[in-house]
């Protein structure tokens, strides 16, 4: 599909700068409030230049990539691969609309695929090399570090050309839509899974001692209160937590200040012996 | 031995200025295992940074920064465990005495990586200013020093330990309550799942959160491990799109 | 002791009598374990009461009317043996002769359930009539009236039961072949599958039977409890319908 | 949604005395032959007065009352409430049509919820009390009836209330249909998985002694019939009679008579050693 | 006894010609059972007939030809093990003989079944030229003469085997080398793999291919019997054409 | 629905030897090729020569059924059934269309039906039944194959009155599409357990002895590589070898080959102790 007004087309060096950027710095100024906003907002930035040159548009245009960004590193690449080629295309709201949507998505099956699949597999070899006293090891990791890096590359160019191919049609429509929506459904179905495994340590070691005494015996019988709850619902504790967080964000908390309630519960069950 | 001079816990300093920094990259640098086989090399004893740090990047399995949450902070644990180990080197019992360091230092961190990452807040509220001004130079500089809260709250408490040595840290590791261990180590492990909220906060809920159960009832009542999860998300997602496109197209 | 005087017997009968309508309506009064007690306050045996009690509630775990099918009637066996078992006190095996006696009579009141629920049908008949000569105040009474049998059938055996006391009781049940009892005892654990089939004869299998093959399928093979199924059932059927809806708005 | 005509709307009088014939009588003239049906005329019966007043159009509205009606006891004020709200607005078909509806799935619904989930954790722990010798067991299953018993009167108004909202709406449509539906699903879903769970005591203690022969060798083998049983279909048996049952429904018998052949089939099958 | 006269080898090579196109029939008669039963009984020892092709039965529980694989041929295997194993009759050890013969003859059989299996490819060749011409006859002719290749692959090695008798055949088997009898053993496992893949190529692999996944994550990882898994193929393709169905029609 | 064209339809006559042709002979000439294309052909053949007599009509009807086909036996009946009553109809494109569609899925249904439902328990009762020394083994077996054949009759009937209900409806369309998506679904899901089920005896044996030193202590320990491969993906060899023959069929490699390369793939595999 030939794009009908090639004026906007981006030469590949300044893409490649866009990529570097995002691929080496996304996260340097991370922060609790709005994350990788600002890694993104410089990695786009040469894109933005030479597309809204200065003034108003170019303010305008940099003020929605300040916008509150969170996803995976990985998976970045290839959000701002569909960005920019977006941008390319004048359609700022579709460009805006694209990382509002993969970011979730992509941040839980990015951190899925590497935290839990790839990276294991990788730490439990490595780490008997070690013990084994091989250097192996933490070059073995190493190695597999840039490997995972390298997917960046790839997935920017993915992104970048597929969104470029529907351009012409409905923007945010039809593709664009269509794979957010399995991004989001096996994203959530990956989470749901992921945060009883994580959190599965997380129990009570409440005991209940009862004295039962049928005939005149009386027998000391200890009701282990986790096993109650994991008949009730596995998991309970951990689901309980992250429902309490999760509906703080809703009300609008900060972070910072969800953790403070996470640090204080910890420190309270801890104390009382409930967790 | 009883301690080092200053050029080790410089370098040792630097290196986890460096790895963290690489480490919000996307590379593994801050894995425990690498920085104890490096600390391993500065200090002279290269099995024991291999030891340590195979022990606690056994601990990590699993573990990650979800959605921006703190873990425990195994990679700074490692390095200042290794060299605190190797000046027990004589006594035979480096590694005991390494990892009685290690691990509460490790969970100690959480609260230095919690500071960090709040104070950097404070550049993206002067790269709001530096856009409003038109100042790209401005927003350039804000990102870039972003690192350095990163940086120094790694950097830091690594050239101290190391430079004060074996007694004053092993002092202050016995000075921490009971309690207050306890409670940080729970906290390690309830931590993450500020990080699950956020996640979940990103996601259209509203429409999706079915999915978010069968996920659940995969894990919780299946047992199913995570790969097996991760084929069922795909194609229960594919043939849940299929149906719908297939529908508004039909 | 040899048995009671009149009173007693008349008390249980009532509460016997009241506890099956208070089922009826909703609240849980005819739990053998409550009724239990009750009697064992009554006799002055509260202990062996609450024994028995709570041995039939455990054995009536996860039972239920399913769509008006008959099951074991605990309480009314509850209160029966509780009553006999305490006669049998000063020889302190008040307990198995209790039992011995509550549990085939829970098994044996089922063919008077039978016949309770069975003879109501008049009052509906006779309701029919009074609608049609629009005579709203027979509706009433008839609905009102069609308690009794239900309270008949559970109250006069009680009173019988223990009014007669411990050597007729005892010679009933002695007196019924083995193979009765054993094939009662089978009936308790076939029938609530005339309930089951009941509710099934109330939805639209047509339509929906491949949902029925699906929870049977969680169960059978996966070994689901029935807490995950009832989480994946509401899970399903809300992905059912958005993408139906979804579909056909689209 | 404003209701265009409110001439008929009931007061809360009149609703609450609705609401209480319900939730103390529903089943005081339970049959075979139409189960809760009277119970529940008798509940809407003041409604239809104050609608209809007297004549052929209440007797009308009787007559459909009476017809068939089963559910859950606590499930049933969410039926009234939503059937009353429709007779509001003179519409006693959409009224039927979700007595109809609700009654099956609400009635699969609240019995595993209470029959399976919810009393089966009080009834364990009242029970281990007892035993133990403490009363707090009986007082305990008695308060949670109360509590149980007490979800009629929020169900009801809800009911009331949903139903209300739609009737502006197309009736019988949108959110009715997708209630029923859902309600339907999860229904049997449950019913499922409940029907084996609850029956699967039901087994054939059946044994076939083979004598083996190999090599002169006579080995005596028993094999469980069971056993082959569970891996043709598990829970065949109580599936069969489930079956049997409701085909006998569609065949027009009545319940009772079911329950006569059901009774045979025990003492039958009981007697020749097979069930 | 050393050997058979010339009429048993024919009359058992007539059987395998004969039960392999009852076989493609879809008849089951080239069941090893079948036909050691009956080879039992020609050769004068039917309990011997039972045991051996009892063994291969149960060795081929599962097997199938999916898609026109080739499995090992355990009917071959069952008539040549039965009859040699007869000679050894005398010494009592017949049933070891008979399957030390039996199971590696019917893994070597999986090459003649290659081989027939390419060699028909000619009667359809012939066909596609008769059907040019119009020659019905010609067409007829060549689908009735397309199971003699089938017939002969089968019914000359159970000739040839049966009249040479024990010595020989055992000469035959103990000169192929250990690698080979490995790897016909490794192929007649693998080799259903093709008959797998040419079904899926017969699919709409592209619209469909997340219900493979479907069905391997059910055995895969819930480790669900293949009659659950049928059930389950049932239910959800139900469900999915009903909201297909429904949104287009709605 | 009443057929407007009556005069085509064939006696029944004509379509019995039609059926008894598919069931007792239809993989005589199965070949790589074309498997039972000439079978299916020379079955449907009395009723193409009645429909089209001769000439250049029924060239192109024979050609048309010398097309790749193949299915399970058994299953067989009920597609010649709905090809015969759409060529009856004179549509020719929708008797070739339904065969394409229902093959594949009626093969793994009916495969799977009969290897790994039914063979199996008669079998297993056979086979046990015969070591015991009697020679009712091979009878059951033998008479269970009948009936598994006698289902052919119905099954063919079954094919072709449904097929000729649609005739009036747009024919390949509607209930013929359901039928085939069905019939794809659950014939993809049962193979999809059923491919690994089959196949999972194969298996690596291969083992890596590692030794591990801790504290001066050399401890040997042997990995299986199969219980690696295992926490990857269960099943990952058959997987990958039946992958492997797919992609060959779609690069268009003859069976033929395949199977070469199969049994290569053997010899080496096993002389190098991978498999
Ligand atoms: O969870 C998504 C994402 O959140 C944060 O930005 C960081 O912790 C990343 O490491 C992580 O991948
Ligand atoms: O099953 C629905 C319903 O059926 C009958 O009406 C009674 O047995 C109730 O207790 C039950 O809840
Ligand atoms: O798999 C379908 C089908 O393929 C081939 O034609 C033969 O092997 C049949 O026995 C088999 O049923």
């Amino acid at each position: 599909m030939p794009k009908e007004n090639e004026k906007n087309k981006i030469d590949k060096r300044i893409l490649k700068k866009s990529l570097y950027r995002d691929m080496f710095t996304l996260q340097w100024s991370w922060n609790y409030e709005r994350m990788q906003a600002l890694g993104f907002l410089w990695a786009i930035l040469p894109v933005l230049q030479r597309i809204y040159k200065k003034g108003d548009k170019l303010k305008e245009a940099m003020k929605r990539h300040l916008h509150f960004y969170n996803t995976n590193p990985v998976m970045s690449p290839l959000i701002l691969g569909a960005s920019i080629a977006l941008e390319e295309d004048k359609n700022g709201d579709a460009s805006s609309s694209i990382k509002v949507g993969l970011m979730g998505p992509l941040a839980g099956i990015g951190d899925t695929l590497m935290a839990v699949l790839y990276r294991p597999i990788i730490a439990v070899i490595a780490a008997s090399l070690a013990m084994g006293g091989s250097s192996l090891g933490p070059i073995l990791i190493f190695l597999s570090g840039i490997l995972w890096m390298g997917l960046k590359v790839p997935l920017f160019w993915l992104g970048y050309n597929k969104s470029t191919a529907l351009i012409g049609d409905v923007i945010g429509d039809g593709i664009v839509k269509k794979a957010t929506e399995i991004a989001s459904i096996a994203g959530l179905i990956v989470i749901g899974g992921f945060i009883p495994s994580i959190l599965s340590r997380v129990k009570t070691p409440l005991k209940f001692v009862k004295t039962v005494t049928i005939k005149g015996e009386a027998v000391e019988k200890a009701v282990e209160l986790q096993g109650i709850l994991d008949k009730l619902l596995p998991h309970l504790i951990p689901i309980a937590i992250v429902g309490l967080s999760y509906w703080l964000i809703k009300r609008k908390l900060s972070p910072v200040k969800i953790l403070l309630v996470l640090l204080a519960l910890s420190f309270i069950t801890n104390i009382l012996g409930i967790l | 031995m009883d301690g080092y001079g200053i050029l080790i816990p410089i370098i040792l300093g630097i290196w986890a200025y460096i790895s963290i920094i690489a480490q919000l990259t996307g590379l593994w640098w801050a894995e425990a295992l690498i920085s104890g086989a490096i600390t391993g090399l500065v200090v002279g004893d290269i099995n024991l940074g291999l030891q340590i740090g195979a022990t606690l990047t056994l601990m990590s399995l699993g573990m990650w920064t979800y959605g921006g949450a703190t873990m425990p902070d195994f990679n700074t644990g490692s390095i200042i465990g290794t060299a605190i180990g190797a000046l027990a080197g004589a006594q035979a019992n480096s590694l005991e005495v390494g990892l009685a360091v290690a691990i509460p230092t490790s969970i100690l961190m959480t609260q230095l990586d919690v500071l960090a990452r709040a104070s950097t807040t404070g550049f993206i509220h002067a790269a709001d200013k530096h856009v409003e001004n038109g100042n790209l130079k401005g927003v350039t500089k804000m990102h870039l020093l972003g690192q350095i809260p990163w940086g120094l709250s790694r950097g830091i408490p690594v050239f101290l330990a190391v430079w004060l040595g074996a007694a004053p840290v092993q002092k202050v590791i016995d000075w921490m309550p009971q309690w207050f261990m306890g409670g940080m180590s729970l906290a390690g492990k309830i931590l993450p799942a500020l990080g699950f909220a956020l996640l979940l906060s990103q996601m259209d809920m509203k429409k999706y959160w079915p999915f978010l159960l069968i996920g659940y009832i995969l894990f919780g009542y299946l047992n199913m491990p995570i790969m097996g999860i991760a084929l069922a998300g795909i194609a229960i997602a594919i043939v849940y799109t299929n149906i719908k496109g297939g529908a508004a197209n039909a």
